[in-house]
């Protein structure tokens, strides 16, 4: 049974709170105080609603959103994701809302930030917002990643190895690590060196970052293999998490298995709910590493952040 | 001070509101107190255990959901050991949504679910995601009333057969429901549809016909619900599109006792806390004391008469 | 270049979009060369002069409309004399639409009006507005079969008839339709719906329901004219919810020979001429050379065992 | 039979022009050029693409739009209309057009004018329209007032009564009748007399414009009557149009009546294509004047102007 059905007893206390859904969309962006009575501050989900510091383009394809965010969007932990409410578009609007997973919470500054590629009618709504516009975010949602203990004594060594916007999954580990203590490597893949994203963020939060592109030809599993085994003959890997592409899945997981450590996958599929009710998001997994026997589960609630071992390639 | 209360046969409702089945789970109450609710619906379960239908499950419109689950389902030892303790911590009467493939096992799993804290069972003979080409015991009369009166004999719990929209003849099947004891109807199932990709050849579920769901469907689902009114003498809790006080309202003038939320929990899973309120609000406006005020009062509009002007 | 053309049984098309019929009139003809059209169909005439249901008529969702109109017509006369002249001033082929009571008032119009100038009979079975609840012989395959039969044998002209998606057995009566004679099956007319004004209590069109239209009702739509062409041998004319050529793809992916326009002509009349510019803009950039091949060219998404990891 | 409905031979010559439906709208706000093959310049209705000139608050309900339009939009008349696709507003959006009477129409300055009441989903979506913005106006529309030929020597007095909106319809009829060598007399009937419009308007045109309020309590059937008396008293009216209220429509019903006079009636109703097909917007007419058997019309194809006598109040 997973840990997030567990029953949880609701609580006495109810405090009302503003927690305007979606459809009060456009008055709470004037009101800010929309609620109802039934929410109850103590909670761990709500529809957080955020206040735009900016939201600029990074590089022609993505956009880094910069929000002011209430107590209960402060406690995302690297892995977990939002369920976004996109602001309509110019003709178009998403009916349902758009998961992105948290790529900063700096906690001491109210601050959240998601790290997004412009492309269909939800992103393209998320890139009309302007400093000041108020964004509803329903989380923090879904299963985050699990850093293993280490024996007393022994450093950990974190390895991230991501692809395109894998990286906005990615960052918030990092900096979770190395506040743990652990050496974090981080290999970034991306089609050309203008697309790079957060190599600073990372290399600022303490990481290792290694840079690999298609355009110079470094970016080829057997290149990304290569890179890998150094950095483990170098220091251990005791950890190596990953997710997005495929190729990089079966390379990591043959990898981890020969290496003996333990690694996680951080994983998509097109979401109703967020909350583990509709059953939309499942992707078929291993019942357990080394089954021939699949079982379906759900990325929102299950994940988005599973056993490498127990992930089928697509 | 506004009376939301409303009954169903002999359920007694704190309020009108109640989740859709398979549109709500444990994970809404980490975001509200789920004690505001009227009446809490589970997702449908099947005796074994089963997997549902392969990913793509969910396409969208610009206001409706096309989704193909299939009832995946833990099945009814989990729910009776896992999820009736979990609902039994809420005040609100909780309902069981069970399926099966035939008129013996809906029996078998209605009198096996009837354990304490499960105060009515749903009857879902309408999923359009289960067998090809979306055919459910809901679409023939007979099959339905078999399948209510295995239901009857099994259980003393109120049975509620859940219709399906994509019956032509829905009022001669909530007809046959009444007529084999049902206590209420439930109005209605999604309605079978179908996406496809244009760009990529392929439908947009992968199981090609899905369940369409959401604000867009609510005029014909509101039909259907008024049709069942109209037919039968029990109760209707009406079902579809419904994402807001003013829709559930549409449903409560059309003479539905209830209503159940489901898509629009999607959109934001403090729909059904905020149609609530809303609910008092519109209440409060209209100088209304008791919501079963509401219930049944639309009003035809005048008659015209081309062959006499005089009237006019 | 790419070729647009289709056949509808016997009937060349110079390509395959139509309007629907009760969307388009004479006044269209102010607005843009009706020469670009595939074909006209006229609005569904009864052979007596009718006025149609009282006002208001229609009303308006985000994504679709409500119309309750019933079918006012100016006679069968008035067709022949002033309509047929009218269109036959155009290339495009005529296919007149006729409703009726009985099923010998189906044949004997359809002899009436099989004039020169009129291209095919299209049989609206399926007009949710004409009488209570919706009923209307399209329901019934059995009546659909009698009244495509009256009609063929008094007429040598193609037989359409219209199926209506508020039957739960549309492929049946779309195999008694094609039994019958049918020479190719328009999918579908109206959805029946309804909708009120919770500050009035009244319904928003006097008939209380109404037909639902326009984007919001195309998965639905869609489902049902693929159901229709997986049953039957004959030509399946795809209509609901289109309004751009990515819309008509769905359909014409599904199976469909041809596609109708309907509401998406209220929302601009231009819709037919620009969707056919853009049907040759998809060809070209997906490298299709003939419309024709796009015609039943879904295909299905890779299986998932879950039995065997291994096939992955 | 409707004038309408005459067959139309089509033209041969036809010229690509830009007509963008609504679907294009967004586009067409860039891009100006949009079009389709069939368009045919010479065709009477167009899908115009006009752009904004002003769209100005004249009182605290209504909007004053003023566009730049194109060679088939300027030749509208007094009574008719142009079926606008309304751009979407903040979180909806209107699916179909919605039917505004012209205002005003000034052909040797391309341009159109309209007065509109801001209301609901629709005319909220018009009330956002910006100078340069471009707006689709289907049309002109309809049958326009059709003022009647007077003896040689006579001068025609026509009178307009209107209320509220009914301004908007009424004010290129006053426009027109002055040009052709009428004398006009406009009763002007408002809640107060902050919400009188085009007072100034109609009196430029040389027109006599008399205020009545509900706040100097001089709007009730009983003193407009005795002022119509009065005006036709001076100088004999010889066709009298209104529009819009139940009230107003039976009081002149019966003057004109008992004058001898005709009189043209503009009235509104919900529409679907405004161009005659889907028979949406019928309301029940007098088969002929003084007929107690009643047949249905539709405004937007037949009307929206219609005989004063064939009316029906409602
Ligand atoms: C847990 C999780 C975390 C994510 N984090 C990020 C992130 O940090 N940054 C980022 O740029 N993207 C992220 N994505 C992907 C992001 O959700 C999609 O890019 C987004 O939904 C596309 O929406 P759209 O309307 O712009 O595109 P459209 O293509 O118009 O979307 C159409 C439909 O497909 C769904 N969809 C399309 N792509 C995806 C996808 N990859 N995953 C899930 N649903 C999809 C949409 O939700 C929508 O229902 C994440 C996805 C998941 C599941
Ligand atoms: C021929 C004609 C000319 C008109 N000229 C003007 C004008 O110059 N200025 C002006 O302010 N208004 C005018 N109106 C009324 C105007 O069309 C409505 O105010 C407008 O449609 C309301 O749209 P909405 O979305 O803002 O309101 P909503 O109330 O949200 O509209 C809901 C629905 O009702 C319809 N509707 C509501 N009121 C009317 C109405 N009075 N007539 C027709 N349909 C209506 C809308 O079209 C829509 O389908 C005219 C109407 C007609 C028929
Ligand atoms: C994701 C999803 C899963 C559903 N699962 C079930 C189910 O298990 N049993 C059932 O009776 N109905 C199920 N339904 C149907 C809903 O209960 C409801 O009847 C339907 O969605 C129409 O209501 P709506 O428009 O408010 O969503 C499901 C609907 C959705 C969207
Ligand atoms: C206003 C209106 C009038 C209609 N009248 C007819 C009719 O006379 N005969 C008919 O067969 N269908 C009629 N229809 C149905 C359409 O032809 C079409 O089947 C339906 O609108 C679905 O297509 P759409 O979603 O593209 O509008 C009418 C539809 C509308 C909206
Ligand atoms: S999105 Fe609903 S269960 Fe995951
Ligand atoms: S609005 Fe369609 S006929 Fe008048």
């Amino acid at each position: 049974m997973n840990m997030n059905d567990s029953p949880t007893a609701p609580t006495a206390s109810k405090v009302i709170a503003f927690a305007p859904g979606r459809c009060d969309r456009q008055k709470a962006h004037r009101a800010q105080q929309a609620h109802h009575a039934c929410r109850d501050e103590t909670l761990p989900i709500a529809e957080n609603i955020c206040t735009v510091r900016s939201n600029d383009w990074i590089n022609p394809e993505y956009k880094h959103l910069v929000l002011s965010a209430p107590a209960t969007a402060l406690t995302a932990v690297a892995g977990q994701f939002f369920h976004i409410a996109c602001p309509p578009g110019a003709d178009e609007a998403a009916y349902l809302r758009r998961p992105m997973s948290i790529y900063r919470v700096e906690p001491d500054d109210e601050r959240i930030e998601f790290l997004y590629k412009v492309q269909g009618v939800g992103t393209r709504g998320l890139a009309r917002l302007a400093p000041r516009d108020t964004l509803d975010a329903l989380g923090p949602l879904g299963q985050g990643f699990r850093l293993p203990a280490v024996a007393p004594g022994e450093q950990a060594h974190v390895l991230l190895l991501a692809r395109g916007v894998g990286l906005a999954t990615m960052a918030p580990l990092a900096q979770e690590a190395i506040r743990s203590g652990a050496r974090v490597t981080a290999i970034l893949s991306a089609r050309s060196a203008s697309l790079v994203m957060s190599a600073d963020y990372l290399r600022e939060s303490g990481a290792d970052v290694l840079v690999v592109t298609d355009d110079e030809q470094t970016s080829d599993v057997v290149q990304i293999e290569r890179m890998i085994r150094r950095v483990h003959a170098a220091q251990a890997i005791t950890f190596a998490t990953t997710c997005g592409s495929n190729r990089l899945l079966s390379t990591l997981q043959r990898l981890t298995a020969e290496f003996g450590i333990p690694g996680e996958i951080a994983l998509e599929q097109h979401m109703g709910c967020a909350i583990g009710a509709c059953y939309a998001c499942v992707r078929p997994f291993r019942k357990h590493s080394g089954s021939d026997e699949l079982t379906y589960r759900r990325v929102c609630w299950d994940g988005p952040v599973f056993d490498l071992q127990e992930t089928t390639s697509w | 001070m506004v009376d939301l209360r409303v009954n169903v046969g002999s359920l007694a409702l704190a309020n009108p509101v109640m989740p859709a089945s398979g549109t709500f789970a444990e994970g809404t109450a980490q975001v509200f107190d789920l004690n505001c609710l009227g009446a809490i619906v589970t997702k449908t379960i099947t005796h074994d255990i089963r997997e549902g239908v392969p990913p793509p499950r969910v396409a969208e419109f610009r206001d409706a959901t096309l989704f193909s689950i299939g009832i995946p389902s833990k099945g009814s030892d989990y729910y009776i050991n896992e999820t009736v303790p979990f609902y039994r911590r809420y005040s609100p009467p909780l309902i069981a949504s069970i399926s099966a493939n035939s008129i013996e096992e809906f029996g078998e799993l209605a009198a096996k679910i009837s354990v304490p804290g499960v105060k009515a069972i749903e009857a879902n003979v309408s999923c359009p995601n289960l067998k090809k080409d979306g055919r459910a015991f809901g679409m023939d009369p007979e099959a339905t009333y078999q399948v209510v009166k295995a239901m009857k004999s099994a259980t003393s719990l109120p049975v509620w057969p859940k219709m399906t929209p994509n019956a032509g003849n829905v009022v001669e099947v909530a007809l046959a429901a009444q007529e084999a004891g049902a206590d209420a109807l439930v109005v209605s199932n999604a309605i079978l549809a179908m996406a496809i990709d244009v760009e990529t050849f392929r439908p947009r579920v992968a199981n090609v016909m899905g369940g369409l769901t959401g604000a867009a469907t609510r005029p014909i689902m509101l039909r259907i619900a008024y049709q069942c009114v109209q037919a039968v003498s029990i109760p209707v809790i009406g079902c579809g599109g419904i994402g807001s006080a003013s829709d559930a309202l549409e449903f409560l003038l059309a003479g539905c006792s209830a209503v159940q939320v489901g898509t629009a929990n999607f959109v934001s899973p403090t729909t059904m806390p905020r149609l609530i309120e809303d609910l008092v609000k519109y209440c409060e406006r209209h100088g209304i004391s008791r919501i079963t005020d509401i219930i049944g009062a639309l009003r035809m509009h005048e008659p015209i008469n081309l062959q006499k002007a005089s009237v006019l």
